[in-house]
């Protein structure tokens, strides 16, 4: 009897989910096509109104460019959809680049190892203040970025580090390997990397519950406090990675740049159509969204360069908000229509 | 080994002590900030030179009382659950915008104290428009706080530099600088601006249906609205106000240089306020506001800053006491979170 | 069976919480295979008791045994190795994320390292079936609605092989059905020698499946008996706390629902639809009439409601409230024209949990409490109080945060919400969802009484006791249309399941439940 | 393992004269890179160099780095895609921009560096880039102070406003300044030296701090005139008379710090010329024809007191 009964229940719920699978999968495929079809259209745009745009070259210096910006983006998604938030990676960016700056002397591994492990370390400590201390993330970071930046400016004695220019240091940067710049395999790397920790290993799944409903996720047995504290080092590295490659771009550790990056870093996550209030998102779309805000400042010097108009930096930040504007209306509208 | 039917003797039902009941609780909520105020003026008076003196209580008020004011508006904004980064930048254009006005950019106007007035007042109500604007992109096309005011962030800046060029715009208009240098029984007039916006936020909070509507929609969106709540309207309304207070802010500010550089104009206000409004011990998660928190937070926040620099620390050092202070601060009174 | 050891055995666990005291001396012993019920009014201290068992809350004094060893748990997943496995009251599971993943959260199944999906699925699928449940475990779990939710929460408790499983109220969102199967799943367990511990208040539901019961007041034990020894009046009585007089008393109040519905239509809604959700249900409600509303999860009555309500956007039909034709936008309309709703999601869409009693109750009449957009805060205190002790609301005062309610106290509060209102039209979805006989009484006389006075209620219960007992009237959803309306001769629990399930069968699950106890 | 081009992978020939030639005199396409544009000195920078450009009928194309090396490297290598003729840069600080000069090498791009120069270690003139045209940032100093030791006779208690921590010109302008007070005047004092960031509002609210820690003070040196002028204003607000109670000095030569000369407030402002437009256009010219140019051009800076304040509010800014 039960079982007829439950039969018709379940007959409800396949129509159901059904009729709800629209929703949930689209919605999230759509979300990331909103910046998806922006970035595209921004690309042809440009390859038909600028000469030496669809270079090699130019295509190479935007991707290198902006590599550093997608790395600590990615950082940032995970960190969101645990249901928290990093606001101190600019300046783990800057401290890591002057660790990485002294440690260059002993070479590029060594670098490496001492920035990657320095923004694990900030990390670390974000995530304890968070997971342990309870202060919400929002804070615990932006105290972070008042410290580390702090921090940075003290090692660095107040100015730029020099790098040591004759060593393997810089190649990071500027070599190329089957002529595709270095920094570029980092890029790839890592967001395979991502890929392949969100959709297919239990920490990824973790996080997300974590971020969909932190009692749950404690009351199901997660170790709601570790997760978090992985999180967070794990922003904190990726930040450190950026650092090296900042600090073999410029030959120097410094401790002033990185201002804002963490809102460019949130805005490409959420552009990429990851919800803040945490427990979804995508990695891939991440990408997208960085490369996206990335493309847009090239866009503006190519207009410059265009001799059509000259834009005054001042319109300039004014195009960027409208642009951004764009971006997240049409995602929000693709979203809904959907819906 | 188990007894049928065995009933334990009753005992009389458990006496319940009463929690502390609101009022107490928000003001326990705000006692650890102010031992930590005491605290940092105890530690002045005994270290800083000349510390106590009208000059010093007078340059700290002054000093403080542009923050307060922006964040009494962002402490509203975070107990609806939102956050409005673009306080900064209103600052900047209504800053850009009053001295465009009467020194009769747009019109040319005799320079007399209603144009001032008409001056301040335009300001005001054009940015409240862009606070309007923040609103409606949240309400509207549900587009999640951080983001929505980020937009104004980056480009109202942008749009007050457009106004002025990036040039700074200097000008000689006592009249207009009353609000920012001028003073009333002695008090300076900005703080007497700034003691009033706390007030009345204060009572907005503890008295009227709005305060309440504020905290029930921060606590539980669905549940407000289910209760009849116009949340949007509500919501709308709360950056409109963030965005006068933050003008209000922006005129004072420039008032006070007699020149206006939008550049310059509320730079980093938005990360003072939502220090203050977190050292203040509004939960960022939202659905409690407590204005006179966010009074004494603005206060530790200006204390450690003139206390590090009258004491000649630099600022690298001067950062990590900072951070070290806002955490301390907003550990010793975070609430649990369920 | 007396001389077997106790599988679990808590002696005189105390718990206090800031400004509550919950348990004092409680006392709990759980044999190796039995069905143990543990009952008690909102607040009694049941889920509590079962927190601090399972290392949520940490106890302030007592012993806890579990398996001769005693224990001491910190952590919900230290408890789950020890073989404990819980089904909390308020579902908790991981809406964004699909059936399957809720259900393996924390052992997923892993190849290489790597997880392995397909897996996770098919033994997903395999577990849900167990239930009679075939749904796509691929799905994001809000997908679901609560019930299937719940069944979700209960496989994945289940699935652990433990030693002792908790139920804290699992079937408050189930129908008969469900419950049905669910009892099924608990002679399983029990035939395998698994122990369980059974939280409910719907009494036949526990004399149906439980061997023997545990009855907590104020966060003491009061008795522990087998189940069949103890008659059902002895056993609210002891919940209670009152003399067998009294309960009988009460008991029987309940059924006198026999008061006079006016002449005048209330509410009147036709071929209201909305999406897949509803397909053209109608009903109209007179004042003074209580309206019950069945059908099947899923059926659309939540919808019904929250169409009405102008909580969701009608796509077709129209709503008449005393003749007059209405389109609410917001709730807010409904409100001001004199309509009420309880949702039946507490957590999600009632409480504002940290804001005081007093304001939550107070939370819709703001506008009537207050001049000049000031509230009076005595208008306010006075209803507070009033309504406290009008519905025995269990508070340390008005200046409680809700969320250290009771469930069921949290409940009450909503109720009081829109009472407070006297409103025209009271539209409560799964009302007494999670409340303990006592109040229920008391809620339901209460909803009486404000019936003689002319409210007109619609009341969506998943149980047809309730219904049957609550209602002057049924009006029964299919697939979102309405297929019957049963009028006071006619009312009988199978009918209604007949209408709801569109099935002849005289024979419904609780009845055969029930024949196994009587 | 370095490869100096810091340019990846990009497809240009290494092969070029250094530094780069500059094939055509005219109808020139150049690249302005503007390391931020905050603050009057800048916006006089760039006008500067627009004014010129337009007069010369010079396509010059402008990007700004919003005071980040990283962004203006980017803005250089974006000129360099855009195949420009020229690149004017102002580097922000001066090791990162040495990639920047290298990359725009690598394409064979010549580099006129303003008002800020390069590390030479990593990047030279006459070899990587064209050449440096710019002011003495120390000599500004030492200027500054000769002039506050001749007024106030070596004796006093001197508060230094310091312009953005790190930036060449608030190092050299410190370096200059301090030096020539410990070798000339030991009298005179710095009680307190504090980051000012080149801007007015951190000038007045910096300057009031130290003026209620430090009443005693008899001089303000200032790295720029906007701090100068914050700083005035504190001193107003602190009742105190500048220029007579307390002596300002400061570096630059906008016209409101000309003005507050002219009303007495201010002691004297060192100029460092924004006017970059004429000399750096020039020099592309010559070195257009072939003339080789000098490693730095050095701007020949005057100084503003009461005597030619009123005379140069014209050629201020
Ligand atoms: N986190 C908490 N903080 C403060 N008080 C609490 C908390 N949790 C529970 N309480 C109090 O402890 C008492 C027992 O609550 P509990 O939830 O155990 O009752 P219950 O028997 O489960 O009631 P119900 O049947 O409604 O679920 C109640 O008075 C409640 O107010
Ligand atoms: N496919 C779905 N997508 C989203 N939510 C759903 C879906 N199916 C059901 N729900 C939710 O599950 C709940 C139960 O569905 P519905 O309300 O239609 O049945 P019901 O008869 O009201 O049952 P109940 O009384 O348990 O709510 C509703 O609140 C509905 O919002
Ligand atoms: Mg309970
Ligand atoms: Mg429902």
């Amino acid at each position: 009897m039960g079982v007829i009964m439950a039969d018709i229940v379940t007959s409800g719920n396949n129509r159901r989910s059904n009729w709800s699978q629209g929703w949930t999968r689209g919605k999230s495929a759509l979300q990331r096509q909103g910046a998806l079809i922006a970035l595209i259209v921004l690309i042809v745009f440009g390859s038909i109104r600028y000469t030496g745009f669809l270079t090699v070259y130019n295509i190479n210096s935007v991707l290198t460019y902006n590599t550093t910006f997608a790395l600590v983006a990615l950082g940032m998604a995970f960190v969101i959809m645990s249901g928290g938030i990093d606001l101190s990676v600019g300046s783990v960016v800057a401290l890591t680049s002057v660790v990485a700056a002294y440690a260059s002397q002993y070479g590029l591994l060594s670098a490496l190892a001492a920035a990657v492990l320095t923004g694990t370390a900030i990390g670390l400590f974000n995530g304890w203040v968070i997971a342990w201390l309870k202060i919400p993330p929002f804070i615990a970071t932006l105290a972070m970025l008042l410290a580390a930046r702090g921090l940075a400016l003290f090692l660095a004695h107040d100015a730029t580090v020099t790098v040591n220019t004759t060593n393997d240091f810089t190649s990071i940067w500027s070599n190329t390997q089957f002529h595709i710049p270095i920094p570029l395999y980092f890029l790839v790397f890592a967001y395979a990397f991502g890929l392949i920790v969100l959709h297919l290993t239990r920490f990824g799944r973790h996080v997300l519950a974590v971020g969909g409903n932190e009692d749950a996720a404690r009351l199901m047995g997660l170790p709601v406090e570790r997760i978090k504290l992985m999180v967070y080092a794990m922003s904190g590295a990726l930040a450190g990675i950026a650092g090296v490659l900042l600090a073999a771009q410029t030959y120097t550790g410094l401790p002033k740049e990185g201002l804002g990056w963490e809102l460019t870093a949130v805005a490409s996550v959420v552009v990429g159509g990851t919800l803040l209030s945490g427990g979804m998102g995508s990695v891939a779309a991440t990408l997208v969204g960085s490369l996206l805000l990335g493309l847009i400042f090239t866009m503006l010097n190519f207009e410059n360069g265009h001799g059509f108009i000259t834009l005054s930096p001042y319109w300039q930040a004014v195009i960027r908000g409208v642009f951004l504007l764009i971006v997240v209306l049409l995602q929000t509208r693709l979203a809904r229509q959907k819906k | 080994m188990v007894k049928v039917d065995q009933v334990l003797t009753p005992k009389a039902p458990a006496t319940r002590r009463s929690p502390v009941p609101e009022r107490l609780r928000t003001f326990f909520a705000t006692y650890p900030t102010l031992i930590a105020l005491v605290l940092l003026i105890i530690f002045n008076v005994i270290v800083t030179p000349h510390f106590v003196s009208l000059q010093s209580l007078y340059l700290n008020l002054t000093q403080v009382a542009p923050t307060i004011i922006v964040a009494t508006g962002m402490t509203l904004v975070i107990a609806t659950g939102g956050i409005d980064l673009s306080v900064g930048s209103l600052m900047a254009i209504a800053g850009a915008l009053a001295p465009a006005i009467f020194l009769g950019k747009f019109v040319p106007l005799p320079l007399d104290w209603y144009i001032n007035i008409l001056a301040a007042f335009v300001a005001i109500l054009v940015v409240a428009l862009f606070g309007l604007f923040n609103g409606v992109l949240i309400t509207v096309f549900r587009i999640q706080p951080i983001i929505a005011t980020l937009i104004l962030f980056i480009a109202g800046r942008g749009i007050a530099q457009v106004m002025t060029n990036g040039s700074i715009q200097d000008y000689d208009n006592a009249g207009f600088n009353f609000i920012g240098r001028g003073s009333l029984l002695g008090i300076p007039f900005q703080v007497i601006i700034a003691l009033v916006v706390v007030v009345a936020g204060a009572l907005l909070v503890k008295a009227t249906i709005f305060g309440r509507y504020v905290q029930a929609i921060g606590g539980n969106e669905a549940a407000a609205r289910l209760a009849g709540i116009p949340v949007s309207t509500v919501k709308r309304m709360v950056y409109v106000l963030s965005g006068v207070l933050a003008a209000i802010a922006g005129l004072i500010y420039i008032a006070v240089n007699s020149s206006s550089d939008a550049n310059q104009v509320g730079l980093n206000a938005e990360l003072d306020a939502i220090a203050a409004v977190a050292v203040g011990g509004t939960s960022l998660l939202g659905g409690s506001a407590n204005i006179p928190g966010t009074l004494i937070g603005a206060l530790i926040i200006q204390l450690i800053r003139t206390t590090l620099i009258s004491n000649n620390i630099s600022f690298d050092i001067a950062q990590m006491i900072n951070a070290a202070i806002i955490l301390l601060a907003v550990y010793m009174q975070r609430r649990r979170k369920s | 069976m007396s001389q077997t050891n106790p599988l679990l055995s808590m002696e005189h666990i105390s718990k206090a919480f800031p400004g509550v005291v919950a348990l004092t001396d409680a006392h709990l012993d759980v044999l190796p295979g039995e069905v143990h019920a543990l009952v008690g009014q909102n607040g009694a201290g049941k889920s509590t008791l079962i927190k601090v068992l399972t290392g949520v809350e940490r106890r302030d004094s007592g012993e806890i045994l579990f398996d001769g060893r005693p224990v001491d748990f910190h952590s919900p997943q230290q408890a789950q190795n020890n073989g404990i496995s819980t089904i909390y009251q308020e579902i908790n599971l991981v809406p964004f994320r699909s059936v399957s993943e809720n259900i393996f959260m924390g052992r997923e199944p892993r190849r290489f390292g790597l997880l392995h999906w397909r897996k996770m699925h098919q033994d997903a699928e395999k577990l849900l079936q167990r239930f009679s449940i075939m749904i796509d475990v691929t799905q994001p779990l809000m997908t679901y609605n609560i019930a299937t939710q719940q069944m979700v929460a209960i496989a994945r408790a289940v699935s652990f092989q433990s030693k002792l499983v908790v139920m804290d109220e699992p079937t408050s969102s189930l129908n008969e059905s469900e419950v049905a199967t669910l009892f099924e799943l608990i002679r399983q367990l029990k035939a395998d020698g698994i122990a369980v511990i059974f939280v409910g208040h719907r009494l036949d539901e526990l004399y149906a499946i439980c061997d023997r019961v545990t009855i907590m007041r104020d966060g003491q034990t009061v008795a522990t008996q087998f189940m069949h020894a103890i008659p059902k009046v002895e056993l609210v009585a002891k919940m209670l706390g009152k003399a067998l007089g009294e309960v009988r008393h009460s008991q029987t109040s309940l059924d006198a629902s026999q008061h006079d519905i006016e002449e005048k239509v209330l509410l009147e809604a036709y071929d209201l639809r909305r999406g897949t959700r509803l397909q053209g249900a109608s009903l109209d409600i007179h004042a003074g009439e209580i309206v019950g509303l069945a059908g099947l999860l899923g059926s659309g009555r939540s919808e019904v409601a929250r169409a009405i309500f102008g909580a969701d956007a009608l796509e077709g039909g129209t709503v008449m409230l005393s003749g007059k034709e209405r389109h609410f936008r917001s709730p807010a309309d409904a409100i001001r024209a004199g309509i009420g709703f309880c949702s039946e999601d507490r957590k999600a869409e009632g409480i504002i949990p940290y804001l005081s009693v007093r304001e939550n109750l107070t939370l819709a009449a703001l506008p009537t409490l207050s001049r000049y957009g000031i509230v009076s805060r005595e208008k306010q205190q006075q209803i507070v109080e009033q309504f406290i002790q009008r519905i025995g609301i269990k508070t340390s005062g008005p200046d409680q945060l809700v969320r250290e309610l009771s469930g069921g106290n949290q409940q009450k509060v909503l109720l009081a919400r829109w009472l407070c209102l006297n409103p025209k039209l009271l539209l409560l979805d799964e009302p007494t969802r999670g409340i303990d006989i006592g109040a229920r009484a008391e809620i339901q006389s209460l909803i009486e009484e404000f019936a003689e006075k002319g409210l007109g209620v619609l009341m969506i219960s998943s149980e047809l006791e309730e219904l049957t007992e609550g209602s002057d009237r049924i009006v029964v959803l299919r697939d979102g249309r309405s297929v019957a309306t049963l009028e006071h001769a006619h009312i009988s629990e199978n009918a209604i399941m007949a209408a709801m399930a569109q099935d002849d069968d005289e024979e419904s699950p609780v009845n055969k439940d029930r024949d196994e106890v009587v | 393992a370095t490869n100096p081009s810091g340019n990846n992978g990009g497809t240009t020939n290494a092969t070029c004269s250094s530094p780069p030639a500059l094939s055509k005199t005219t109808g020139l396409k150049v690249g302005f890179s503007q390391n931020e544009s905050n603050g009057p000195w800048r916006v006089a920078e760039t006008k500067s160099l627009q004014d010129e450009a337009t007069k010369r009928g010079v396509t010059l194309s402008i990007s700004d780095a919003a005071s980040s090396d990283a962004k203006q490297i980017q803005d250089v290598k974006n000129f360099v895609s855009q195949k420009v003729d020229v690149i004017i840069l102002a580097p922000h600080t001066e090791k990162p921009l040495a990639a920047a000069v290298q990359a725009a090498k690598a394409a064979c791009i010549p580099v006129f560096l303003i008002d800020r120069d390069v590390d030479h270690t990593l990047a030279q003139p006459n070899k990587d880039y064209v050449t440096f045209i710019g002011s003495d940032f120390v000599k500004q100093g030492q200027r500054a102070a000769d002039w506050l030791i001749a007024k106030t006779g070596g004796k006093g208690n001197v508060i230094e406003l310091e312009g953005s921590t790190g930036a060449s010109a608030a190092t050299n302008r410190k370096k200059g300044f301090d030096e020539q007070l410990a070798a000339k005047a030991p009298g005179l004092k710095i009680i307190a030296s504090q980051d000012g960031d080149f801007n007015r509002e951190t000038g007045r609210k910096t300057m009031q701090t130290l003026l209620q820690a430090h009443p005693e003070v008899t001089a303000v040196y200032a790295h720029n005139d906007e701090m100068a002028i914050g700083a005035i204003t504190a001193l107003k607000a602190a009742g105190k008379k500048p220029g007579k109670d307390v002596i300002v000095v400061s570096i630059d030569g906008e016209k409101d710090a000309l003005n507050a000369i002219i009303s007495g407030e201010l002691g004297t402002t060192v100029q460092s010329s924004p006017f970059f437009g004429p000399v750096t256009f020039d020099s592309i010219e010559k070195y257009g024809k072939g003339t080789k140019l000098d490693d730095w051009i050095v701007v020949q800076d005057q100084q503003f007191t009461k005597d030619n304040a009123q005379a140069n509010l014209a050629n201020s800014f």
